[in-house]
């Protein structure tokens, strides 16, 4: 579905401001996959992001989505931003933003407005459809953006700390709803978290990245039995194996580079 | 603008645009609209208020306006730059003693025309028949008239002129009646010399002219045109009342002014000769640089 | 750096050429062909021993001093009550109406009440320009002033920043843009209004020379002048462009698409 | 300092109050200007200027003066059609141009020739090319109003959060519909402003091309009429006509304004 | 040190969107305490903080800081916004941004400068001084403005969501950073967070809202011996206890008010 290969990205280059952020990163995502990736502040996971995207060319290396070169923003592809905020548009209601790419999508009006509906009601937004963005809280605003990007169905969907702010019970519910959709619609799913439990609750895979000029330092495969439930697999003493090993790797990488 | 309508005489058209400035010049021009001079030639004429001929110069040559009113000095101007080609149709304004001259302020320590060396002298227009008119008038009194020299000209709309004048702006502004009584009586302004006097004396001002592409397309009309005209010229020369009547009705010029004010005069043929003293001058003062002869450029009544 | 001239300035040349052949078709005296023009401006205006002639010396240097004099005027004036009205909404409930309708006032039109209220020359120029100027420099200061990103205001409420830098650090970088877009509009308006008050009441400067030709029913020097005007409007703009792109490299990055 | 007052004000003060003591401020403002010119005529302190008053009471004869208002209208019409076809020349371009930043820079060196060439200067040119006298009219108008437009949809378009271009993008729209759906409606408020400036442009030029040209009535050719009274008769004609410029623009303004409060409801945040 | 007495806020009041985000919230907050307050998404906690700094006004209730009424912002106040990349300047340098407030202190350009950078090195982003907020990724824009907020040594820091968008080790580090910083200069923090293990590990006392309109549902002191410590704290039996108290409450929240 997706491969990354020997991807690098300078920012900058030539100036004296010239920042490596990716340095011969290399990755590959199966079909229907969901894939958690964590690394410290700072270390490129946006910017990988926004190279999967192709809103940003990167400077070296290749990126492929189902085969093909990525050049342009590929075809049925989502994208969560990490500041979600500026990421929805506010001359829209809340509606009209999480209907809004529906429009590429064959529907009719009606379609559109009850998909919308949908997302909204399962990121627990149904009341807040007909207000503007700035009436919003963030917790709220960034389940928007979450809703519109559900509402999409893309195939593969990028996910940039998408949880970082709501409550601790929202947080759960939404893993779940992700997990669900995955399930139903079979997404690809890459999601950034600086949460280690998250990442292993919510990934079938989950890759450690290290500090700028990042690369992967650590890629662990989640072999958890069963369905995931938010108390029974977080006891799981795979979970707690697994956990502290990305645990670990998210430290050993601070230590072993120096500022 | 098209012909039509019906058409007794056989005109090639009947609707006419005419371009006029408001002033005492075009009052023959009113006369004959409000006697129905033109009716009676079967013209349908409608007016339209310039500022000099230069601006509708192109509706002139693409023939959307038939005839304009326009200074000798200016439409020479334009013929001898070989923008167009004009024909005067009709004479219509000359001047007269006591309506054009150069006026300074009450206390002015200008007391002769010599005394100008080195001012500052607001006109109409810079090439217009203000700085024309001086110009004799200055070299006479030993001034080199040529701008930049001894005197400097200095653009200034009418609105302005008594303001300019009395704010003292400028140290003389060259002016026509009735702003020349009202400098007189509002501010007690002096006539520093009468530019209609001596070499100037009698110079013709305006007159009606249009292009040659017209005049050849529309022979029949301009007759017409001139029969009616001639009309008016004549009672305008002979009944001063009929003047200053019809003034306050197509200017802001209040009747009780109107009614003293300083008239050029309205001669009633267009002679070639006249005109060419205009052209001469014109010659002399560098506002041309080849002499022109005027007589091709009359074209006097036909049928 | 060739490649850069030659993508800024290809246009110019084919449209100079497309002119030429126009001109030449139309044979009209109202659109002289381009090269007439030239030979036009180099004999009056780019014959004399300095390359300039006297005439082109007199005229051009006091329009550029009134031109950049006045502008500047008007630019602080703009951006000062700009500024100014669009963060106090009381002030602006109460110049609001005046402001609207002082911009609708035609400039040109405004001249003899001019000649009235200042002195003929300098004065009615400066007055005439900055009238004619200050407008789009007021309205788009009023806008971005008002629409500062209400975070960044309380951002600095909050930490008490103190009003003088509030105004100076945070309100006028955020409005840049939005000024920066009035204040090259206002760039060519000043240009065109210093023709528009050497018109009448002037003894020199452009406006002037075109006055003149203009009563010479001289299609050529009309044409020179108006040649003139926009070559100088263009490096003006240049040089106006240079200071933007210092002021606002950062928005330049911020904005940047990637 | 502001803010807070501001914000504490929109919480405590009831809607029909605040607009109430707006408008009451808008008046004392025209109060005093008004009150500042009639001091200025009348004590003579700038002598010729005519006192508000007087000039005033002009301006009120004109509204019952059928030649005039015939000119008003004949303004007011060139003035109508030539706003809206200066947004459809100007509102594309300057998109065009602030999305593709090489076309901006292949055509800097032209549109910056042509932006300060005085309109006045090219009425000549209009007249021959464009017949009827109008249609000059209306062409010297979208040259004029298609600047302001053009550059601040260009700076506006400039201004978009790249954060929301990039939204769009990713979800697969063209750049089409990224200018369409992001790029117009964020920098939509400061076209507008643009189109604020324009309409006050297309006025002045309508009353521009009729005062130098003279011709078919409008405003210009009224003031021209104007100009031949004397001394401080032209000059009462002159403002007075000149008032009634500025009125017509403060209401055709303000109309616009109310579109503006309407179209950018999501801006109030 | 703050009261706040019977709070209440409406947004738009009168108008068919009414929304009443805080009824009757009662809480004072002792001088030098840290208080966490944790609380659904879209409850009303960002409001309250809002009004605390005298950003908004609220419709019902008092605010004392310090014994004095807030109308304005009060002084010697900080704030870090839950949306941090709108509160930066983007067109000052980071280290512009820090150093900013400060001119409202005592100080010269150089103690200024010094300052600014002894917060930016505190956050770990000594280098990214000279660059724009734009050029830094997310964690480091919210680093950014815990440093303009520690650099300016106020006496009242409100904390909205501080660390949500970094990881997990930089967190902890930030989250002792808080600690260390209020120790030396005895400042009275309010922090919200979503995170129960953080409010119960950095908080002298946990507050949790209900769902809006928001009220006190629980006020627990957090009792916890000897200085803390990322890994002995969190191993105490007492964290343990605390943490499924307010874990309960926040949930029990959830189910006691229905949507
Ligand atoms: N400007 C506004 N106009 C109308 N309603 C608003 C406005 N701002 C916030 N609200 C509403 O007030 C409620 C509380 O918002 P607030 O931002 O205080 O929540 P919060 O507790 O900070 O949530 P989160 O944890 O998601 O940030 C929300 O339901 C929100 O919709
Ligand atoms: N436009 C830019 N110009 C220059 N440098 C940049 C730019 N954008 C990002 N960087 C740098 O690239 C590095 C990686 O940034 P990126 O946003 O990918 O980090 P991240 O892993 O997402 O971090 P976080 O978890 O904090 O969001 C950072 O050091 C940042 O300073
Ligand atoms: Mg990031
Ligand atoms: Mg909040």
């Amino acid at each position: 579905m997706l491969e990354i290969d020997n991807l690098t990205h300078v920012y900058g280059p030539g100036s004296p401001n010239e920042h490596r952020a990716i340095d011969g990163l290399k990755l590959s995502v199966a079909e229907g996959e969901l894939l958690c990736i964590v690394g410290p502040s700072g270390c490129g996971k946006s910017t990988l992001l926004r190279s999967i995207a192709g809103l940003i060319t990167p400077t070296g290396g290749e990126i492929r989505v189902e085969g093909k070169l990525v050049r342009q923003t590929p075809d049925n592809l989502a994208v969560v931003f990490q500041d979600y905020s500026r990421s929805l548009f506010p001359w829209m209601s809340v509606a009209d933003n999480v209907a809004l790419p529906l429009r590429r999508r064959d529907m009719d009006k009606r379609a559109r407005r009850e998909a919308a509906q949908e997302a909204l009601e399962s990121v627990g937004l149904l009341g807040a459809a007909e207000k503007y963005p700035f009436q919003l809280s963030g917790g709220m605003q960034q389940r928007v953006a979450i809703a519109r990007a559900l509402a999409y169905r893309p195939t593969l969907m990028l996910m940039d700390e998408p949880f970082g702010s709501v409550d601790a019970q929202t947080r759960e519910d939404l893993e779940d709803l992700v997990l669900k959709v995955r399930g139903h619609h079979r997404m690809t799913i890459v999601l950034i978290t600086h949460d280690i439990d998250e990442s292993v609750y919510v990934g079938d895979r989950v890759v450690v990245l290290s500090k700028a000029p990042s690369h992967v330092v650590g890629d662990l495969r989640v072999d958890l039995p069963g369905p995931r439930d938010q108390i029974t697999t977080r006891e799981h003493p795979d979970f707690v194996r697994l956990r502290a090993e990305v645990g670990r790797l998210v430290r050993g990488v601070d230590v072993a580079t120096p500022a | 603008t098209s012909g039509g309508g019906s058409n007794a005489n056989g005109l090639e058209k009947t609707d006419l645009l005419i371009g006029q400035y408001p002033g005492a010049d075009s009052a023959p021009l009113f006369i004959a609209i409000e006697r129905g001079f033109f009716k009676e030639q079967g013209l349908n004429v409608k007016t339209e208020a310039i500022q000099a001929p230069q601006a509708v110069l192109p509706k002139l040559s693409n023939g959307s306006m038939d005839v304009v009113l326009g200074s000798y000095a200016t439409i020479l101007t334009i013929q001898s730059e070989g923008l167009e080609k004009f024909k005067y149709i009709a004479d219509s304004y000359q001047g007269a003693a006591g309506a054009f001259g150069i006026m300074v302020r009450r206390d002015s320590p200008i007391k002769k025309v010599a005394d100008l060396k080195g001012k500052k002298i607001g006109v109409n227009a810079l090439k217009g028949l203000g700085v024309l008119t001086m110009n004799p008038h200055l070299k006479i009194a030993g001034l080199d008239p040529t701008p930049g020299k001894d005197i400097q000209y200095v653009e200034v709309p009418t609105t302005n002129w008594l303001t300019a004048l009395q704010k003292g702006d400028v140290d003389a502004v060259w002016m026509t009646d009735p702003y020349v009584s009202e400098a007189k009586n509002k501010l007690g302004a002096t006539m520093l010399v009468d530019t209609m006097s001596g070499p100037t004396e009698s110079l013709p001002i305006t007159g009606w002219a249009a292009t040659e592409k017209w005049v050849a397309a529309n022979p029949k009309t301009m007759g017409a045109f001139q029969r009616a005209m001639a009309k008016a010229q004549n009672i305008a020369a002979t009944d001063r009342s009929a003047v200053t009547k019809i003034l306050p009705t197509f200017t802001k010029i209040p009747a009780a002014t109107a009614a003293t004010i300083n008239l050029g005069n309205y001669p009633t043929t267009l002679s070639a000769q006249r005109i060419q003293r205009v052209a001469d001058l014109m010659v002399e003062y560098g506002f041309i640089k080849s002499k022109i002869d005027v007589a091709p450029m009359i074209v006097t009544s036909q049928g | 750096m060739i490649a850069t001239l030659v993508r800024r300035l290809w246009l110019a040349p084919v449209l100079l050429a497309c002119w030429e052949l126009l001109a030449r078709a139309q044979a009209s005296p109202y659109l002289p062909a381009p090269t007439r023009i030239a030979s036009w401006m180099y004999e009056r205006w780019f014959s004399g021993p300095y390359v300039l002639t006297e005439e082109a010396v007199d005229n051009f240097v006091p329009s550029l001093v009134r031109v950049v004099g006045s502008w500047s005027v008007a630019v602080v004036a703009g951006v000062a009550l700009g500024v100014a009205i669009g963060r106090m909404a009381w002030l602006s409930d109460y110049v609001d109406p005046l402001v609207e309708f002082g911009r609708a006032v035609p400039p040109p039109a405004m001249l003899p009440v001019f000649l009235v209220l200042f002195t003929m020359g300098t004065q009615v120029q400066v007055a005439t320009i900055v009238f004619g100027v200050v407008w789009p420099i007021l309205l788009n200061s009023i806008d971005g002033a008002r629409n500062v990103d209400p975070l960044q205001l309380e951002t600095a409420a909050v930490f008490g920043v103190p009003a003088r830098l509030r105004l100076l650090r945070i309100i006028l970088p955020s409005a840049s843009p939005k000024i920066f877009a009035g204040l090259r509009l206002s760039v060519s308006l000043a240009l065109i209004l210093m023709v528009i008050s050497e018109l009448k009441g002037s003894t020199d400067g452009i406006g002037y020379l075109l006055s003149t030709a203009s009563n010479n029913a001289d299609m050529p020097g009309l044409w020179a002048g108006v040649v003139v005007l926009g070559v100088l409007g263009y490096a003006l703009n240049s040089l106006f462009l240079m200071a933007e792109r210092r002021v606002l490299t950062w928005h330049r990055g911020a904005r940047r698409t990637a | 300092m502001t803010i807070t007052a501001t914000l504490a004000g929109r919480g405590r003060i009831s809607p029909s109050r605040a607009r109430l003591a707006k408008y009451l401020r808008h008046a004392t403002g025209v109060a005093v200007f008004i009150l500042a010119w009639e001091l200025a005529g009348r004590t003579g302190l700038i002598s010729w200027l005519p006192a508000a008053s007087t000039s005033l009471a002009r301006v009120a004869q004109l509204a019952a003066d059928p030649a005039f208002l015939a000119d008003l209208a004949s303004t007011l019409t060139a003035a109508a059609v030539g706003l809206p076809l200066a947004v459809l020349v100007a509102v594309p371009v300057g998109l065009l141009l602030g999305t593709v930043p090489v076309v901006e820079e292949m055509t800097r060196a032209i549109v910056e020739f042509l932006r300060p060439i005085p309109s006045v200067a090219l009425i000549p040119l209009a007249m021959f090319f464009f017949q009827p006298e109008i249609n000059a009219k209306v062409a010297l108008i979208v040259y004029a109003a298609s600047w302001p437009i053009l550059i601040n949809t260009l700076y506006g378009v400039r201004d978009v959060d790249p954060v929301a271009t990039e939204t769009l993008r990713s979800f697969g729209f063209g750049p089409g519909a990224v200018i369409w759906r992001v790029s117009l409606p964020s920098a939509a408020p400061f076209i507008f402003t643009g189109v604020r400036l324009a309409a006050s442009i297309t006025l002045i030029l309508a009353i521009s091309v009729e005062y130098v040209v003279g011709g078919a009535g409008g405003i210009g050719a009224f003031l021209i009429q104007a100009s031949t009274g004397i001394g401080a008769d032209a000059m009462v004609d002159v403002i007075a006509t000149l008032v009634w410029a500025g009125l017509v623009g403060l209401v055709v303004n303000t109309l616009l304004l109310r579109a503006e409060r309407r179209l950018f409801r999501w801006r109030h945040a």
